[in-house]
């Protein structure tokens, strides 16, 4: 069993994910805000896990469906929401937006949008701690449809044979965007894959916080400790399909139903709760905060103003203002 | 354009739609291949090909991985093996991942045989800015690939230049690259029924003026014919050219217009530095030496990548304003 | 054991194969001729094998390194030879070189320069055999410095999830350009990356044309019955190095001395000898003809005259010539 | 150029080695990554990085793989991580497997990321015809590079240049594809010892003249040099600029020298339609509408993939007599 201390930051953290991504639903619905989104909605407990086992210094890469890997890995919530919309007081000034979110700070280096392209750029990342010589461990989260492009390939190859502090998550949610995994992949697991790199694999249930945080431990160990990459396979479930706005005509209603039913944060509270790890009246403190730390980041937020027209020709180049 | 007009109208990805139907219904070495672009996956984020492996059969239409270095190489393939095979690669930034299939092998395995294997493919791809995609998901690339020789390149302004286009693209003999607006995917205009052809390498003036040229192509157009409007205001009249092919490129018409008004100014998204318009610059430059009444305008987006923030990349991307004020800058 | 005709046809290819070797190898070393060359010596019997289970109508997808592969998918040597020397009546008008022949009447459709690119364009060509329903078969060579690109992921992938009637040939010379396979490829063997697709994978030892023989075959016939893809890894080693011109500094000379000390050309031939299935006067009668008709084919190219200067502009688009 | 010049003659491919060695001697976070790179793997097939890995070690001097998105993925990462790396893509041709990472990610993660994260890498590259390499081993893709926001862009034309060239792009923050003409490799010059650089975004004149001005860059300013001695021998005195820097451009150098010229030839190997030429050309006509005494002129690749049989690829390759051509059509 984890520590309760670890217990109740992945609940924190799996609280701060669905209330944020809530809310930004929300907004989007009622037209206030326009944006593409990509709700991590069913995948909370994998960047959870990771979220209490990873230090500040680790390195996190993620994609356009991030906002859960965003918050896990410490990004603060104000920055973070203005960035989703834009503004000047964002992470990237409003530059980025959603799908490039940036905070070295809080260790997120890297939010791409290009499917399976952070796996190279991880590697960068813990190829340099590994020079370096710090025990900073880089993980790099995908889906399962990443695993079929070429950069998935070459980035394992990669890092098994520079034995790299990185552990590649791949948060196999059975679709990518609209196509099922089995349509489109041709190996019962992503983790099967290890094989090929002569890489440790291994499928972990991502909607158990507690299973996944053990196999983030021990993934997070062997890089640390300088035995090399790790494969890590959490299965999940996207709640809300690929894009906000999504028809999801492509999912059958029962598979959906099913893990809607299943909803691991309510489980994970439900399991807090039977156990007797905390009790009701822990959790909803900490859902308390949660809601008035989201409220005020979310306010901050939709209060800052856009970027300026003169950010448009800076950070082409550093420290140089590209002509109008 | 051949076939008759009519009032119907469309959006320009029903219009693309049509065009696939059609053109499978016809030949049945017509193959489409992408991400997602089967019924059981919905028929493509954009619904434009919804029905048509229902229809066609899922062997003609099938949904991939994502690997646009194997879609593309499967439509090589497919090609070199006597099929049509139109590819969708789902937006233009993405050509960085297949352009060594693109350039290295589309493009040049008609001139490395000798002439013994063509590549009949279609690439079609979603471009452009405007949506608050990011920097990663609205680029304008016709750059790259109308430097590549051995690709035509095509662009629709509106619904039934899409249909006619890809027609003309899909029994092309030669690889075509067509490149779609994003945003024009939800704009609706008349569309006539069954088969055409919008030739390639046909430009259509979309506009008719006698002072100054606009040369555009793409979602400009529509910006340009605002624009000409403004301007018009201001008693300037302005000929409004839609390239719809940027290779190989209407010349004549480029040419036979700007012989009139001696006045050009040319507009795309794309960035200004090495974009399409340097090139078509340069054309006018090169033939009308000393013949022309003001210098060439180039109106184009400036050398940044793309932001985010609503503001900033509507400030990016070239609007009617700005080709309104390009136009009275070659009227001066 | 093969039938005797099959023993010949192999014998016949292999002879042919390092015949042309030798004597271009000479032409380059006497200056008369210039050229990149990426000689095939020590990988004979892997072609050879495939040479003489495959169809005329199969189609083959080969490399830079692919003068085997060409002379064994029965690409005609008078042709071939121009097309190496550059002239007009080679069989792409001398347009391509050596690194992109195409023959399509011997079912040679595509030589590629960049590593690892034939693999998706194979998939193609088997798309399209299965879309017609026909049995052909499409063979796609690589080195095993090519099963570390993107594009030997992505096209395994697929041509998995299609069942595509292509094999992917992996001609593991234990070198991708001066690199080690060891410190390129983290893999004990490339054929066990079939597993990440679950696709039939196996290792043969490629120096050995009868084993080879026998998994071409199986591989073959799962293809032509609608088996779907096999990765062959076949074991072999570059005689010459990478490139005619190499200094083969980075190979361990005692390594190469014991590759060629066991040439499996000579072994091929003694084992013929040996097991009495051809006396050394029919052997030798085969070489003869062999050495016969590359001496015609040499002398063909030589005498052709290069392409006029109007070819520059054409087969850039069909039937049209570009502007100078 | 800072540095003492000296009579010392090296090879383009030693001076590269020399700037590559002094970096890592003066910074131990300069990195050097690719293909055969190391010394057990012969120090790259040039054999530009013999050496280095024994000296710097084995850590900053890696082999890798044949998989240029893992490389040039990996030189983003370290980048990012605080290092310098020096990716090396064997040839221009390969930037098509890469371009994902390149275009899509070093160039524009700095602006992405609202200027926290620069990317200081440098990838070099060889490329251009002249070897019978054939159709995809021999391409100048600068036009690609040179149109996205984000990078920067040199070529040099000599020893002493690459070597002053490839220090500046090692040691500027941002990420500076470095293009290194083929041939030019087993080219001689004097290359002053020690460090130095040549700063990017200026521009050399390579020779003096009046009456036309040659802008070119890398292999073809040898090709200039030789046509403006064939046109002096006919009374024309051309002037050459060698850019050296693509982005940023020196446009202070080349219009300073068409103000005084009126006439400007543009040569580059590269295919013409949408060349770089195509840029210059804009550049120069904005800037001196109705001034120029004669077009401007752009001597270019035709605009075909490159061939193999020799005969061919010489007419494909633009050489001292294609410019001369070209200066005697400015200079009528
Ligand atoms: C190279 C590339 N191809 C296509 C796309 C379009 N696209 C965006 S998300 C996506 C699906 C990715 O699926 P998966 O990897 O499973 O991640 P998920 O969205 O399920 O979290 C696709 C195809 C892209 N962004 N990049
Ligand atoms: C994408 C790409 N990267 C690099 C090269 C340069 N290159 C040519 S051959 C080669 C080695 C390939 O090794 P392998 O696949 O084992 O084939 P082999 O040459 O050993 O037969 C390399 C790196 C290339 N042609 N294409
Ligand atoms: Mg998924
Ligand atoms: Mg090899």
């Amino acid at each position: 069993m984890p520590e309760r201390d670890v217990l109740e930051r992945m609940f924190e953290l799996v609280t701060t994910i669905n209330v944020a991504d809530e809310r930004f639903r929300t907004l989007l619905t009622s037209g206030r805000v326009r944006s593409t989104y990509y709700s991590p909605k069913g995948q909370e407990c994998i960047s959870a896990a990771f979220g209490a086992v990873l230090r500040q210094d680790d390195y996190c890469v993620t994609m356009y469906r991030g906002l859960h890997d965003h918050i896990s890995k410490g990004v603060p919530l104000r920055e973070l929401f203005a960035e989703f919309l834009g503004r000047v007081t964002g992470t990237c000034k409003g530059k980025g937006g959603p799908m490039h979110v940036t905070h070295p700070d809080s260790g997120l280096m890297v939010t791409t949008g290009v499917v399976g392209s952070g796996l190279p750029i991880a590697n960068g990342l813990a190829w340099a701690s590994q020079l370096k010589g710090t025990d900073q461990v880089t993980i790099v989260n995908f889906g399962d449809g990443a695993s079929n492009i070429g950069a998935f390939h070459e980035a394992l190859n990669l890092a098994a044979v520079w034995e790299l502090p990185v552990i590649f998550i791949c948060q196999n949610n059975r679709y990518g965007e609209h196509t099922r995994y089995e349509w489109a992949t041709s190996a019962t697991q992503v983790a099967q894959r290890s094989v090929a790199y002569e890489m440790p694999g291994v499928t972990v249930d991502g909607n158990d916080p507690v299973a996944t945080y053990w196999a983030a431990s021990e993934a997070v160990e062997r890089a640390r400790s300088g035995g090399g990459p790790t494969l890590v396979e959490a299965m999940t479930y996207r709640f809300w399909g690929h894009i906000f706005g999504d028809n999801m005509r492509y999912m059958p209603p029962e598979e959906r139903k099913a893990a809607m039913d299943a909803d691991p944060a309510v489980v994970y509270r439900k399991w807090l709760l039977d156990g007797g790890h905390f009790s009701e009246a822990e959790l909803a403190e900490v859902e308390a905060a949660v809601a008035a730390r989201i409220d005020d980041a979310m306010q901050f937020a939709l209060d800052s103003p856009p970027p300026g027209p003169e950010e448009l020709y800076t950070d082409v180049y550093k420290g140089e203002v590209v002509p109008a | 354009m051949s076939g008759d007009p009519t009032n119907r109208k469309l959006t320009t990805a029903q219009a693309i739609h049509e065009a696939l139907d059609l053109a499978m219904d016809r030949d049945p070495t017509v193959l489409l291949l992408g991400e997602d672009v089967d019924d059981p996956s919905g028929g493509g984020v954009f619904h434009i090909s919804e029905g048509l492996s229902t229809k066609h059969g899922e062997h003609r239409v099938r949904s991939t991985p994502i690997a646009e270095q194997a879609i593309v190489g499967a439509a090589i393939g497919a090609a070199i093996g006597g099929f049509r095979p139109v590819a969708e690669l789902m937006f233009m930034d993405f050509f960085a991942v297949a352009m060594d299939q693109i350039s290295n092998h589309a493009a040049k395995l008609r001139y490395m045989s000798g002439g013994q294997t063509g590549v009949p493919i279609t690439i079609r791809t979603a471009a452009g800015a405007g949506m608050q995609f990011g920097a990663q998901h609205s680029e304008m690339l016709e750059s790259w690939v109308t430097h590549i020789p051995g690709l035509k390149v095509v662009v629709a302004s509106n619904p039934a230049d899409a249909k006619g286009l890809l027609m003309s693209a899909i029994f092309d003999d030669d690889p075509v690259v067509t490149i779609e607006p994003t945003l024009n995917y939800w704009v609706s205009g008349p569309v006539p029924e069954g088969e055409y052809t919008v030739p390639i390498g046909k430009a259509n003036v979309a506009r008719a003026g006698s002072d100054v040229t606009v040369i555009t192509y793409g979602r400009e157009v529509s910006f340009a014919l605002q624009a000409a409007e403004q301007v018009a205001a201001e008693g300037i009249s302005a000929e409004v050219i839609d390239l719809r092919s940027l290779v190989p490129m209407d010349e004549e018409a480029i040419l036979g217009s700007v012989g009139r008004t001696k006045r050009a100014v040319i507009a795309h998204q794309a960035v200004r530095r090495g974009g399409l318009g340097a090139e078509i610059s340069c054309l006018i430059n090169e033939h009308f030496f000393g013949e022309l009444q003001s210098p060439v305008v180039r109106v184009a987006g400036p050398n940044v990548p793309i932001p985010y923030a609503a503001e900033l990349e509507s400030m990016f991307v070239v609007d009617a304003n700005d080709i309104a004020e390009g136009i009275r800058r070659a009227a001066k």
